[in-house]
């Protein structure tokens, strides 16, 4: 990450944002027909659908665990999500974030519950511009929701990050691109745990305070975007009686 | 290799011996169909399509590459389809597997074969530099009849997508040069009763599959039978027939729908 | 397909034949040691060798289908048998052909007699000149007879097309790259039921109508030299003992 | 998908109770490192580190190749883990599973996060040729704590990375232009514990693992969390702490193992 | 990984007791070997080699490439040997396994360590451009000893190869520059008994395999012994005299075949 | 093999030795923690380690001898072990010498003791430079000693070559480079039985008795010297008590 180009002038970022802004969140549960769960979510220029299944047996048998259900969050992106034609498949970086994901969700879905049992859930980013894994992170909760898994809290993820000496919330792309550190995190809103936490780039450890600050702050207005999401999903189906 | 669900099929073959479908649609009707165009940014033409809860996204990208040795003068188009697991409980992650490999040669030579896309006006320099146009067929929801949803989307991907002349320093960005869409319908067999774009209970239980695609001249640009059951030669004519006349009514929503 | 190059002249097609003329076909049963079933055909200048192994079981269990026998029929190239040397191993065009062929073969199969197993046949393309699936279907069917497995007919395939406007029988080689359409059928012949049908192209319908005559009316033709050819293996065993 | 093997669960934390540790280190305590370079003649740089019994090596490969179209005037690195089966009956053969992935990818951002290597003075003609750096990670003998023993491995190989100018033509061998090195430190919790260096056995019931890597101004250069637990925002910052502390100390034998 | 069939050993080891083997031949016997070239029109050359029921047939094809950056001046040859199980009930579709991988790189380093083929002859343009050769073997029929009779195919399809000129523009076409043809002869060892050209029955039961190439000087130009059992140091000595004696057979039905 | 370079002058070898003389070879047993058996080998330029896991039962089950062991060695390459960085994993020329070192180990070890089980021998080349299959399949057998494995005898390999028409034992880089011929072989030195033998290139009959005597020679010292590390890491646990 270098950090030649002016991100931020006048106690304002490229896109007009304060430091402390997040970019526009639009988050829709219950879209797809087959899924058991499944959610849209639009977060500045991302597009993720998520969709859910399970609890359901585990196959092959010898992935199963006695003890409780395993969680596989599959983080794909759409060849076309990107500027220069993406491969279809996973590679080395979808499969961390898959991993990463699936450890974060783990520690929120009542897994002892569903012995022998996975959880399916299928990350798909159609439109990428910066956070897409907080963005999956997000998504899934709600089609988790939607799909009636149990869960201890409903996980949320946001970033935050450092671009020209200031720490700011939820980096857009250029800010991606050209900042010196980004902080995704994920957390139980309820208890404040932390379940997910990656951190490239440099820190002070005062900086390292403050990001972390702003994540949290983040994490808490989108988990708002969250719940309304899902009531409003329960809503229109009670409507529809 | 799942059995056939025999409840299914004699529930759905004793309404189709009283002229009636699961939804109350008749034999040659389509479901309701959506189209919806330029859905993802990233991409140089996209579209949604859904037929019913069928839901299909097609993205476009293009690049620059080499022509083949035999083509030095014309473009180079790629279709790609993924099942992802998120469209249905049973879609397998993982490369391609015959299904999808079927789709995506059958929704390429649909493209391909009706010289849909003018490729030897995507030439740049001969021999050495040609634009590359990349289909890629994602499905969303899977609820039957994917041919037709995948076409459809295809075509509406295609017709609204703009060369990105401009990010590669060729001048403005225009509208990929294309002709005129055949449109793709799909029909299936059960029980002596043949169906026009079979919901997922109607596929699970169908004998034989029969996709056909054709033109605003009513001539026929693609066919493809599926399945291991058989068509006699007056089942066929009959969905050609139909075919003509859905394609019909399809079409016209498509160039509505991109604005043509 | 493009239609520039002069493909029809004085009523000739550039090999000389008429338009309702097959290619040369040879047909030979059983010419192989191991396999339970076995064919050699030459049409045209395409060779065409099928070993059937089975009614065997299904290996691996998942693959089972308890009520009948799944029909497993694998399309190849070999390296050498094209122009350009083809990569060994399946691709997309021989993994769809593997699978309309597969299809194709279990219509006519009597799988219910042996659920659980998998009947295999293998079709390996020595040589390749325009036509290879219905040339591989066609030796197929004879192979499965000389493996003694029961079908209520034998398959049997052939194609028609269109060049410089007329209607053809069994595009041969310039046919198949520069005509305008190419509709490969397979049929029962007793039946007259369609097995097999892939078109491409353009064609009006009543060409499509004249190409499938052509199309019916050859393999017609071809079902005669498969019975010969099951019968000459007969009787050079009937001869030999 | 081994079960957690509680016997071994209620040992440890009944010792961690107490504020022992089964080997009878502090819980902040790491075991004791070893540092051996230029241990394989081929490679260009190379140093096999011990933390315990776990043993990790590291080869670097360099080469001559095109640069990154984005970046025409910087070198190319590479990170590469195998958990070969070498090194624990639980590894198997076969194309790098999540946990190499991961273990690859953390130490890559390590190394390329921190701008370790001065990748813009690897450039050799721009646009045209730069020089590749390839890091790869053999796992000898797994007993707990990859992260850190890898992370160390491929600094102490790097630091002693002599750029083969010479075999190329293109003049004298000189060393790989390297900047200050930040230390990686992994610590994991278990029943409420928290502890650095975790052991193979202290690994097996880890409910959650944090790896934090720190530069000799006391900054954070990178962090990975990683299993299914979850930490406190407290505990967090006492890892950090701990990692610093336990950074200098490895950072000054980092020092003294490569000569610098 | 199938269980020896005792029966079949005992039985064959109760007639090699005798000095007989199933079809008759004696201990150092060949089946009958039917050499056909030109089998393959689109293939530069061909060859089918029947010895008693296993048939192998190699195709070769040429094409024109990149030399090696180390062998700026000689044409490339490639082996590849795929075991479609169009040839044996136990042969699977998919990529290569360890016995066919065995048996092409045989096949190869006999014709490349022999240098049949003068690859110095088959250079176009230095460091730009030479010939490549790909022989391709192809596995029909499987009833023993395909290591001699891929080795014999490949010979018989190399000596009649017509190099491709003037398909790339190059001159008029002319046979492939080749020497001496080294011959392998294979024997195997069962209950102490060694026999040459194993039949299938044989080679089931067979403990130890040996492979000798030898040219028409009588020298030995290559060598491989396989399974898991062992040879003793006379016994390995009677295999080459043996492989010498029908090796001389087997190439003058080389020449007489391939008309040199 | 060419043989243009002078590689043999004035009676001795480019690197100074006699024709029949080894490159100096160290044997370690016992160096890894987690593996049952282990051997660290150092031959010429060569750095080998082996690590033994087994008898353990074999995975997947249809992989399973009902009557006796397998053997699987496992040869591989380290990317950085070579002159041009390797790519990591398997290419067939490590899966031919996987099979012939897994070939050769069989004959000795006494399979039938352990039916079902696999043994897993895994051969790591951290530093190559000329007769790595040798030097692995020599390492590979004290790792098996140490890993308490049952076996006939220890197995130990060697090759001998051809140089300007001088038959030498055990080639170096350049010798294998340039030289004529090679032949390895590994042998039971307790019998003489030959475990695995191939030879490329060209040999007179008489040149083949010459170099097979080398390389049995050169086998026996080897023994010696395997036995040596088994008894010193018996006398340092000894000691250790």
């Amino acid at each position: 990450m270098k950090s030649e180009i002016k991100l931020f002038e006048n106690g304002k970022r490229l896109d007009g944002r304060m430091p402390d802004e997040l970019r526009n969140i639009k988050i829709k549960a219950g879209v797809l027909h087959r899924a058991e769960g499944s959610c849209y979510l639009e977060w500045g220029g991302n597009k993720v659908m998520v969709a859910v299944y399970g609890p359901r047996e585990a196959i092959p048998r010898h992935t199963q665990n006695p003890l409780r259900a395993i969680v596989t969050a599959r983080y794909n992106m759409a060849a076309f999500s990107v500027e220069d034609r993406k491969r279809p498949g996973p590679d080395r970086r979808s499969r961390e974030i898959s991993k990463v994901i699936s450890e974060a969700l783990e520690s929120v879905i009542l897994v002892e519950k569903f012995p022998r049992a996975t959880i399916d859930v299928n990350i798909e980013v159609l439109d990428a511009e910066a956070g897409t894994r907080c963005a999956g992170l997000t998504a899934a909760a709600v089609a988790l929701v939607d799909a009636g898994i149990p869960m201890k809290d409903i996980p949320v993820a946001c970033a935050a990050g450092k671009i020209n000496d200031q720490i700011v919330l939820d980096l857009g792309k250029d800010e991606d691109n050209y900042g010196s550190a980004d902080l995704p995190i994920a957390i139980s809103p309820r208890t404040g745990e932390i379940l997910l936490l990656q951190m490239d780039g440099h820190l002070t450890q005062e900086e390292f305070d403050k990001a972390f600050d702003f994540a949290l702050k983040g994490c808490h207005i989108i988990s708002d975007l969250q719940k309304k999401a899902i009531l409003e999903k329960y809503q229109s189906e009670a409507g529809g009686i | 290799m799942t059995i056939v669900p025999s409840i299914k099929r004699d529930y759905l073959a004793k309404l189709a011996k009283n002229g009636k479908r699961e939804d109350g649609r008749a034999f040659d009707e389509f479901r309701n169909i959506e189209i919806e165009t330029g859905v993802v940014s990233k991409a140089e033409g996209s579209a949604r399509v859904k037929i019913g809860n069928t839901q299909v996204l097609t993205g476009i990208k293009m690049g620059i590459g080499e022509p083949y040795p035999d083509t030095p003068e014309t473009g180079v188009m790629t279709t790609a389809a993924e099942l992802i697991p998120l469209a249905s409980p049973d879609f397998e992650a993982g490369p391609p597997r015959e299904n999808a490999i079927e789709l995506a040669r059958v929704v390429d030579r649909g493209i391909r074969e009706s010289q849909l896309i003018e490729v030897e006006k995507l030439c740049i320099e001969p021999e050495e530099k040609v634009w590359l146009v990349f289909i890629d067929i994602h499905i969303l929801d899977y609820d039957g009849n994917l041919f037709d949803a995948a076409s459809l989307a295809s075509l509406a991907a295609l017709m609204t997508t703009k060369v990105p002349a401009k990010r590669f320093e060729l001048g403005e960005d225009y509208p990929l040069p294309i002709k005129e869409p055949p449109i793709s319908c799909t029909s299936v067999k059960f029980n002596d009763v043949v169906v026009m774009d079979p919901s997922l209970d109607e596929e699970e239980i169908a004998e034989v599959r029969l996709t056909v695609a054709t033109d605003k001249n009513e001539d026929i640009r693609a066919m493809q039978k599926g399945l291991n059951g058989s068509f006699t030669r007056d089942e066929i004519k009959k969905v050609i027939k139909a075919s003509i006349d859905n394609g019909k009514k399809i079409r016209e929503q498509l160039y509505k729908s991109t604005g043509k």
